[in-house]
Parts: structure tokens; C-alpha cells; sequence
């Protein structure tokens, strides 16, 4: 796979903690080699770790076909927010640096199997995925391209919800990508939501639950409110099984569960039938 | 029930109603001692109110006897004909609506209902409304679109229910599917938030031609508990987190997302219901006649502007 | 009320019996005059007792503003169907006899409150208010004529479902009718809903649910199975309020109960609300 | 598993292969005995066959071994994208559908579910669809609008379920709305009656541009059995009300219901499901080359006129 980081710091006498990894749902101890060979897909109990948005980038868009788009945008600090561990400026620029992403998402067009597709990938590193004014302009700006050259729209969300840190404009996100979904279903362009570990929040309320096509991956955690919060609200345990995909696939919400390996030939097959005719 | 910050003032109304009593029955007078409270109560009201803190609107927004829904609807709606159930599910209380003429207007009402007993507020579920709540509202939106009817929104709510059969059935399908079909309405949609926008469940019927928002209402990304508990990691920050979240009518004017403040009487809505409740009218029917001179495709590229632009990014800023 | 009966043969010496009515559903001795008075519903209990398509439409159309439509339109017998108590043709024809009517529909068009409207009124005493051929067909060309001419349209459903003795063709009706709603909507021309006692299978599962809204009038039965098929199927008993109006309002299908005295002004009022503009 | 018509077959064949087996082991040969016997069991099959009773032809579109939508889908596509959910509450198995390549034409499957061990019997509740089920077909209808893909539809139940959560969350409803919508799918809609076409859950998927049986499928206002006990106040004479009701391929062609009769192996489907699959598969891509060929408008308008006149009253008649 093309996408994997080469364990470019390995040397002799490396240590065995070099070698392994823990899956952090079953904690098998797995052969880093192995881990990243499954795709970050624990071999043990098929957990699905999150990956970067690069990466799933990678695993998806045919090699050499990617062009990014709207990456001009990034973070603005409309409230000029703080709270108690400093400004949200510093919090931002460490999450830039930390990914060496602007945004949230990462959007552009490429060839998916051959077949031109717009996307918009979440990365959970960049505050946790969460939309904020540049989230949900890029996503926007890219629906927009994405319908004036009838390309299919996929958008892989993972995401906690709204940032709170730019405070209502975050909110209106939700509002605005929803109108552009909606003008790609006028110009009856499809438009595929994937679902992946965790879509939570203002992110599943908006764009993540409206696709043509909903596909989750195994596991992954869907839900609107917190765990926490609905437990406090009616005064008792949830299920297990509560807001994790396969829970929405029961309950009508979900069209597909879809395993990272299978992801891109899945979209391929199903981008056939959303082909213009 | 004055709010703490509230305490000077009752103290001065006490007094001077303590002194008129004494008038009646005394033989001095204490007219000229009543007249110099009155006047101290004005300009400590004056100078309380006027530099409210985002916290202390908190407090107002959900004061216990501000107006809510069912009010503005008897203050402003010579008929108001409700609308029951979702076609599908079941008929939430926690939003409501129905065909109302309003100041003459044909519209459709729709908006979060908190309830005023206790009785009523259990049933609305404190205004906190559920997936059937949402699929009401947008089932008598769509009927409003094929009535050419134009739709007023109200909202208040502290968020949608957060409750295991609200997932179950799909509390984040509803909203989106909410934000995604109102922005396709081909009629005006005029949104007053009048208490408490709080989040998702306040934009699930939000997606407006005009946000109009009380003077002394808040709108929020989250609730200021819920900010401080995550970002201060103590939820008695939320005085804090309400001013850094800046959720005040104010704010959202500067940031642009409200399109006009209606003001309250001084001291808030509850202070003179009818008073906020005629000044809300007077907002509403001025941009119904504005938006009613608009095309069904101009309303729906005016709206898409109107959310588009909102977080538009500027690269040279 | 212009259209109650004139208790014409009470003679001198009449019976109590003559005089006196008994509520089916609380079993109340009413006089038989305040029974008339108050529209056939019981002054006790507020049982909505069922009424006939004209008593209906003097309860509701402007005095001398009726015009029936597709009044031609009969029962046909395409199946040349016979049971165990005869051919369909004979029960037709005593339908026919009982009740003056030729169909289980009354269609027509008139003012309701001085707005011209398109109506459609079943009968439940014509072979149970079922649903067939000439009553699918009254109600489409009556839908028709409420487009051409964009009169709001307004159907009072009393049916216990299709009518098995002209087979498939009566099962047609529901997609017949439905099509003919659908076109309605199309054009943006008002259609209200009535529901009242019995609604049920193929009239409740076809243009009886379909309305722009749903009226109910108070504990009309209104249901898709029947309650004997459905306690077989689930083995156990079904509570009382089961297939009620008030049960159908809580579950989110009917807009609002509205009782016969105030019917007409309730829909007048609502059709302020459909006039074009 | 003979049915009871099919007795006098069932003996010759056990006697043929009696005879077979008596033939390895002795030395006397059979094979006169055997072609004699073979010749009667062709000529007494084709007259059990050619006159089935409504009744009988009931039984067969019952039967056990008769083809589902599940081997109607193994054997005509290449491809199945099975989706699911009503987007509201559940995902039924009463009715099933997604994308489909049938025959290189690209299309949205969707039909009952019967199932055919006891464990998908149960799953699918026996192909009695909930409101749920009819939603999610609606809601893959509305898709295959939006990606312009013609719909193929597969009508093999009972009836839809008669459950206390089914009329509880609007089984009337999702029905009356599926009947009202599908007749403005601007794509070419086949409906295919394969097994038993029960009432209003038959319909509720039922509403294409041409509609074609089986000929031992039936399609009926209601069951023969319901018929019997309520006009003959006795179950047992549902082979009266079969044939009162007129519910064979024949039958509803002579009505002008049904637009080609897919003609089965002698016996019925379950003798050889290829051969019934792929006349299936013939009969469906006759009709979709033909109905892609129309426009949106033109393909609505024929919907339309199809069940209009379905009933359609002659004053001279
Ligand atoms: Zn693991
Ligand atoms: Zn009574």
C-alpha cells in the first residue's frame, strides 16, 4: 500500500515496542508490519483505527490523479476565543503543525477507479474533526465544484460535532453545507456519505446523514448527542451496541457497512449507478 | 423571581412599595421620599440593564416567565389553526405548529413549545424536541410551500432531546434532513429566535430568509454549561464560556448571522410580555412584506446566499 | 337543520319506541328530535353516529350550490361475481334500492361557505361504503375536475376498504385515486382529508391518509387491518383505544378531531389558507 | 412435496423409478414398461396442469419451492447492492431492494422478501412487510428518480403485516403514500407479480408502467381464504372465492390488468426455477428496452393513464 508511513526511524537494537502496536479496541498486541499491511484494521477484531485523511486520500483516488481543492482555506478566529488551556489561535496553529493540514478536511477532485469524483475527507487529528468556518467552506466550495462539473460527491466525515470555538458561524455550517447537498440533489448529482469512526454531533445532523447512499465503516461511532449526556438525560445505561454503525443499520440509517479494504471498490461499483444518463 | 443581579432593584421596589403602604395609613407623607426611590429604581435599572453580561442574558432568555410560544401566538395570531404529527411516528410537543393569520398574514407558525405549567412543560419535554418534533415541522413546511404559504419560525429550545428513542429514530437524520429541504422552500421563511437557540435543535428549523432574534435571546453553538464543562473542564465556568462563545443578540449582529434585534422592554420580555410581543409582530410583518414580493427562486438563492456567505473565507483578511 | 328527516309517520297514539332513539355506542335513550338536532351524535356520550353522503352535504355546501359530478357512473360487475347469498348484481341493486344512490361515493361540486369546492362523500350504507370501480372512478374524475378547474377538494372517507366482489379492479382503485391525488399536489390544488367512521383497508391505505391534512371527526374507527385479523395474528388483545381518531392523532396521521357541528366552519376556516395566490 | 392435485404424478413417477431401479439389479428388462409409463406421466401431467383450479394455481404460487426475489436475483443479475433502511425507524426484510445490473441493464431491484429457511422466513416475517419496509422501497424509488435508473419490482406476498406496531406507526399510511408517489416516478417502473400478489401490500410497490405475472402467480383484492370467511362465512370454501375472485394470470390479463403473462414450466416454477427465472428476465428486458425509450413526462402520463382507466366506466356498457 502506497499510503503507509515507512517506519523510516527504525534502527538497529530498536526496541520491541518499536515492532508492535497495541489495538486500542481488543489491546492484541499486533505486528506494526502487519497493522499497517491490514490498513490500520485490527486483524484480531477487525477494529477500524482512524486514519489521516492523506491516507484514506491514498487507499481511494487513483495514483497521480488528486488535485486538492479549495486549500486556500483555513481556520479564522472569529470571537477571538480562549478558554481556560489559552487561545484557540495557538490551538489551531498546533493542530496545523501537528498535521501539517490548514483545515479540518481535506477536499480536491481526483479519479476514483477512473471515474472523476469531488471529495471531502474529515481527519479526526485536526481538532478532532470538528466543523468550523473553514470545514464547512471547503466542503461547500467543493459541493459547488463538485456540481458545476456533475461529479459524484463523496464525503468521508469523522468528526466530534460544531467547533465551539468559533461559536455560531460553527453552527451555520451545518446549515450551509446542508443547502449544498440539497443543490446537488436538484442537479441530480449523486452524492455518497461515508460514515467513519467517530461521526458525531453537527457533523452527523448535517451533510454526514444525508447522502444518497449512507456507508459506515465497521464500528465506527455515529450518534447526535454525547454517550455521557443521553445517560445523564434518562438516568440509565445505554446499550453496548448503542450508535456504533451497525446500530444504525438496524434502525434505518445506513445503507452499507463497508470494510476499509473493500471501501474503494464498493464506492467504484456503486459510482456506476450514479452515472449520467 | 428577580435573577440575582436583579436583587438591587427589588430592594428598591420593596422599599417603595413598603413606603406607599405606610402613605395610606400614616399622617405624614412620604411622597417626596417614594418619588426619589422611583427615581433611583430607574437609573439603577438603567445602569443594570444596559450592561448586561452574556451570562446575565442567559438568565433572561430563560427567565421563567418570559414569553414562549403559545403567547406570541395569542398576541399576534387572530387564528391559529395546530397541526398535528409527524405522518410517520407520533405528534412531539416539543415543537408545534399550524396555519395562524398573523397582523392579517396567511402564514404558517411553526416553533419549540417549553410549556408554562408543569404539566405542559413535562409534555413538551421542556422544549427539547424529539425526531417526530422535527419531521412535524418539515412536513408542515412542505405543505406551506404547496399553500405558497410564508413560514414564521420561532425558536427556543435548550437543544434537541438527547435521549436513547431520539436516536433510535433518528434525531440526527431529522435535523439534517430539516437543514437540507428548507433550503429548497419556495416561500419566505422568517426566523425569530425569541429564548434560547440552543445548537442542533435550534437551526432544525432555522434556515431562514431572515434570522430576527430578541434582544435579550441567546444562540449558541452549545449551551454555556456544556462549553465550560468540555473547555474549562468545570461546568461553573459557564459564565465565562458564555461570553467567549459570544451568543448575545449583539454578537451575532456584528458576526452578521442575525439580520435584525428586536428590542425588549427595559429589563426583558417578561417585564412587559405584550410590549416584546407587539415590537416581535412589527419585526415580522415588515420583512413578510418584503419577502412576499419575492419569487420562489429568489427566495431560495437569497437564503443560500444568506447561509453560504456565513464563514465565506477571505484569504486576505 | 335542513336536513334531518321529517319523522313523517308519526300518527296519533305513536308508540314510545317512535319517539325515542338509543345510542349504539352508550346505549342512552335520546329523544329523537334532539337526536336529529344534534346531527345523529350522542348528546351523552358524543358518539358520532354515521350519516348518509346527503345528509353530509346539507350539513356542509351552501344551500342550492351543488352540482353532483360523474352521477352516471354506476357498479359494474366484471367478474360476474357471486357468494354464498347471491350474485353481486342483486346486492348492488338492493344497495341501490335502500339508498338512491347508484355508488358508494357522492361526488360533486359546490360552495362551502361561499368557496367553491370539488367533494367527494361516502356512503357506508352503500355495500359498507366499499371501495370499486365506480367509486374509484367518481373520485378520479372528480379529482380531475377539481384540477382543471382548481377548486380545493375535499373527500369524506366512510369505507370498510375495497370491495372483494369486483376483485382486482376494486384493489386498483387505491393506485387509481392515489394517482389522481398525486396530481392535485402537482398543481398545488388543495386536498383535505375527512375521516370519519368506519376508514378503513383500502380507503385508509389510499386517499383517506393522503390529504394536505387529515381530519378526523371524534372515535371514528380508522385502521388498515381489521382488529379480529390483527389480535389473531399477534395473539393478544389490543387496547381500547386502538384505531381510534384520538389514537391515530397521537400517533402523528391526523391533524386534528374536529366534531361534526363545527366541521364546516373548521374546513372553511382551513381553506383560507389553500386559496390560490 | 406434491400438492394434492398433483397425487396421480407423484404415484407414476414412484412407480417409474421402482421400475428404474428393478432394472440395474434384474436381468428381466422394464424399458417398455418404463417408456409406456413415461408417456403416461407426460399426458397425465399435461392434463393435471392445463386445468388448474384458481384454487390449485394458488397452491402453486404458494408453493414452498417456488422461486424468491433472492433467486430471482442470483439468476438474472451479475451484480446486487443490497440497501437498506427507511431512514426513520428500521430497516424491514418484509421487502428488500437495491442496485442491480440485470442483463448489463443497470436498475433498482426491489420486491418481497419471503425467505426460505425457517430463520429468513421469520427475518422477513414471511413477506408481510411493515410501514417500514414500504418507506425504504419508496425512498429507493426516489433514488433510482434521482440517478435515473429504471425500477424493477417483485410482488411475492401475503398481505402487508397486520400488527398492532404496524398500524401503530402507519402501515395505511406507507402504503396509501407509496401509491400516491410512485405514480410520479419519472423513470420506467416494471412491476413483476411473481408468487402471490396479496392486496394492499402487493399494490404498495405495484404501481408500473407495465405489470407482468407469472402464470401461476395469482393477484387478488384479498386473500381467497379472508373472501371465503367473510362472504361465505367459512374458510373452507376458499376454492369458491379463488375462482369467484378471478385472481389467475388469465383471468387479470382478460382484465386488462396485467400487460404479458411469463409463461412457467409445466407444473409451476418450482419444477425448474431456470427456466421460469429466465423467462422472467426476457419478459423484463422486452419492457425495459422499450420504456427507456420514453421520456420522464411521457413515461408518468403513461403511468398515469394505465391505472386510470382501470375501471374506467362506459355509460353504454
Ligand atoms: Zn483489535
Ligand atoms: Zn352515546
Amino acid at each position: 500500500m502506497a499510503w503507509f508511513r515507512k517506519s523510516g526511524k527504525k534502527t538497529p537494537g530498536a526496541s520491541e515496542e518499536d515492532l508492535w502496536t497495541v489495538c486500542p479496541s481488543c489491546k492484541a498486541h499486533i505486528y506494526k508490519q502487519e497493522w499497517e499491511a491490514e490498513l490500520k484494521v485490527c486483524p484480531k477484531c477487525n477494529y477500524h483505527a482512524r486514519i489521516s485523511c492523506t491516507e484514506r486520500r491514498d487507499l481511494l483516488i487513483d495514483a497521480g490523479t488528486w488535485r486538492e481543492y479549495a486549500g486556500h482555506v483555513t481556520t479564522s478566529d472569529p470571537l477571538v476565543f480562549s478558554d481556560a488551556k489559552g487561545p484557540y489561535k495557538e490551538k489551531a496553529a498546533a493542530a496545523k503543525a501537528k498535521t501539517g493540514l490548514k483545515e479540518s478536511v481535506l477536499t480536491g477532485d481526483g479519479k476514483l477507479g477512473g471515474i472523476p469524483v469531488s471529495m471531502a475527507i474529515m481527519d479526526f487529528r485536526f481538532l478532532g474533526g470538528s466543523l468550523a468556518s473553514g470545514t464547512g467552506e471547503k466542503i461547500t466550495l467543493t459541493a459547488e465544484h463538485a456540481a458545476r462539473h456533475r461529479w459524484p460527491f463523496i464525503i468521508f466525515s469523522a468528526s466530534g460535532g460544531a467547533r465551539m470555538h468559533e461559536g455560531i458561524i460553527s453552527l451555520m455550517q451545518m446549515a450551509k453545507t446542508c443547502a449544498a447537498i440539497a443543490r446537488l440533489n436538484e442537479l441530480k448529482v449523486p452524492y455518497i456519505s461515508v460514515l467513519t469512526d467517530p461521526t458525531t454531533g453537527g457533523v452527523s445532523a448535517s451533510f454526514a446523514m444525508m447522502g444518497d447512499i449512507n456507508i459506515a465503516e465497521p464500528r465506527a461511532l455515529i450518534g447526535f448527542a454525547g454517550r455521557r449526556v443521553i445517560e445523564e438525560t434518562i438516568k440509565q445505561k445505554l446499550p453496548d451496541d448503542f450508535q456504533t454503525a451497525e446500530y444504525l443499520l438496524e434502525h434505518g440509517f445506513i445503507d452499507h457497512i463497508v470494510s476499509r479494504k473493500d471501501m474503494k471498490e464498493y464506492l467504484h461499483r456503486v459510482l456506476q449507478y450514479g452515472k449520467r444518463r | 423571581m428577580a435573577l440575582d443581579f436583579e436583587k438591587p432593584l427589588e430592594e428598591i421596589e420593596n422599599r417603595i412599595s413598603e413606603l406607599k403602604k405606610l402613605n395610606e395609613k400614616a399622617d405624614v407623607s412620604f411622597d417626596t421620599e417614594i418619588s426619589a426611590l422611583e427615581r433611583k429604581l430607574r437609573s439603577t435599572s438603567k445602569r443594570v440593564y444596559s450592561k448586561l453580561s452574556p451570562w446575565e442574558t442567559v438568565q433572561i432568555a430563560r427567565h421563567a416567565e418570559r414569553p414562549l410560544l403559545r403567547d406570541y401566538i395569542a398576541g399576534l395570531c387572530t387564528e391559529f389553526l395546530e397541526l398535528h404529527g409527524d405522518r410517520c411516528f407520533g405528534d412531539d410537543q416539543g415543537i408545534i405548529g399550524g396555519f395562524a393569520t398573523l397582523r392579517q398574514h396567511r402564514v404558517m407558525v411553526i416553533g419549540h413549545q417549553k410549556g408554562r405549567s408543569v404539566e405542559e412543560k413535562i409534555e413538551a419535554n421542556f422544549g427539547m424536541a424529539s425526531p417526530d418534533g422535527y419531521r412535524k415541522a418539515m412536513r408542515l413546511m412542505h405543505l406551506a410551500a404547496k399553500y405558497k404559504l410564508p413560514i414564521v419560525s420561532f425558536i427556543d429550545t435548550p437543544g434537541a432531546y438527547p435521549g436513547l428513542e431520539a436516536e433510535a429514530r433518528g434525531q440526527a437524520e431529522a435535523i439534517a434532513r430539516n437543514l437540507t429541504e428548507m433550503s429548497l422552500l419556495p416561500v419566505p421563511v422568517i426566523v425569530v429566535v425569541t429564548g434560547e437557540g440552543g445548537s442542533g435543535g435550534a437551526i432544525g428549523i432555522g434556515v431562514g430568509n431572515v434570522v430576527l432574534m430578541l434582544s435579550n435571546a441567546v444562540y449558541s453553538v452549545i449551551s454555556p454549561e456544556g462549553c465550560a464543562s468540555i473547555l474549562w473542564r468545570d461546568g461553573s465556568k459557564a459564565p465565562e464560556a458564555a461570553a467567549a462563545l459570544k451568543i448575545t443578540a449583539d454578537s451575532l449582529a456584528e458576526q452578521g448571522i442575525i439580520d435584525e434585534i428586536i428590542p425588549e422592554p427595559e429589563g426583558g420580555a417578561h417585564r412587559d410580555p405584550n410590549a416584546a410581543i407587539e415590537s416581535t409582530g412589527d419585526a415580522i410583518v415588515k420583512h413578510l412584506r418584503r419577502l412576499k414580493k419575492m419569487s420562489a427562486k429568489r427566495l431560495i438563492d437569497h437564503r443560500y446566499d444568506k447561509f453560504s456567505k456565513i464563514g465565506r473565507f477571505k484569504s486576505r483578511k
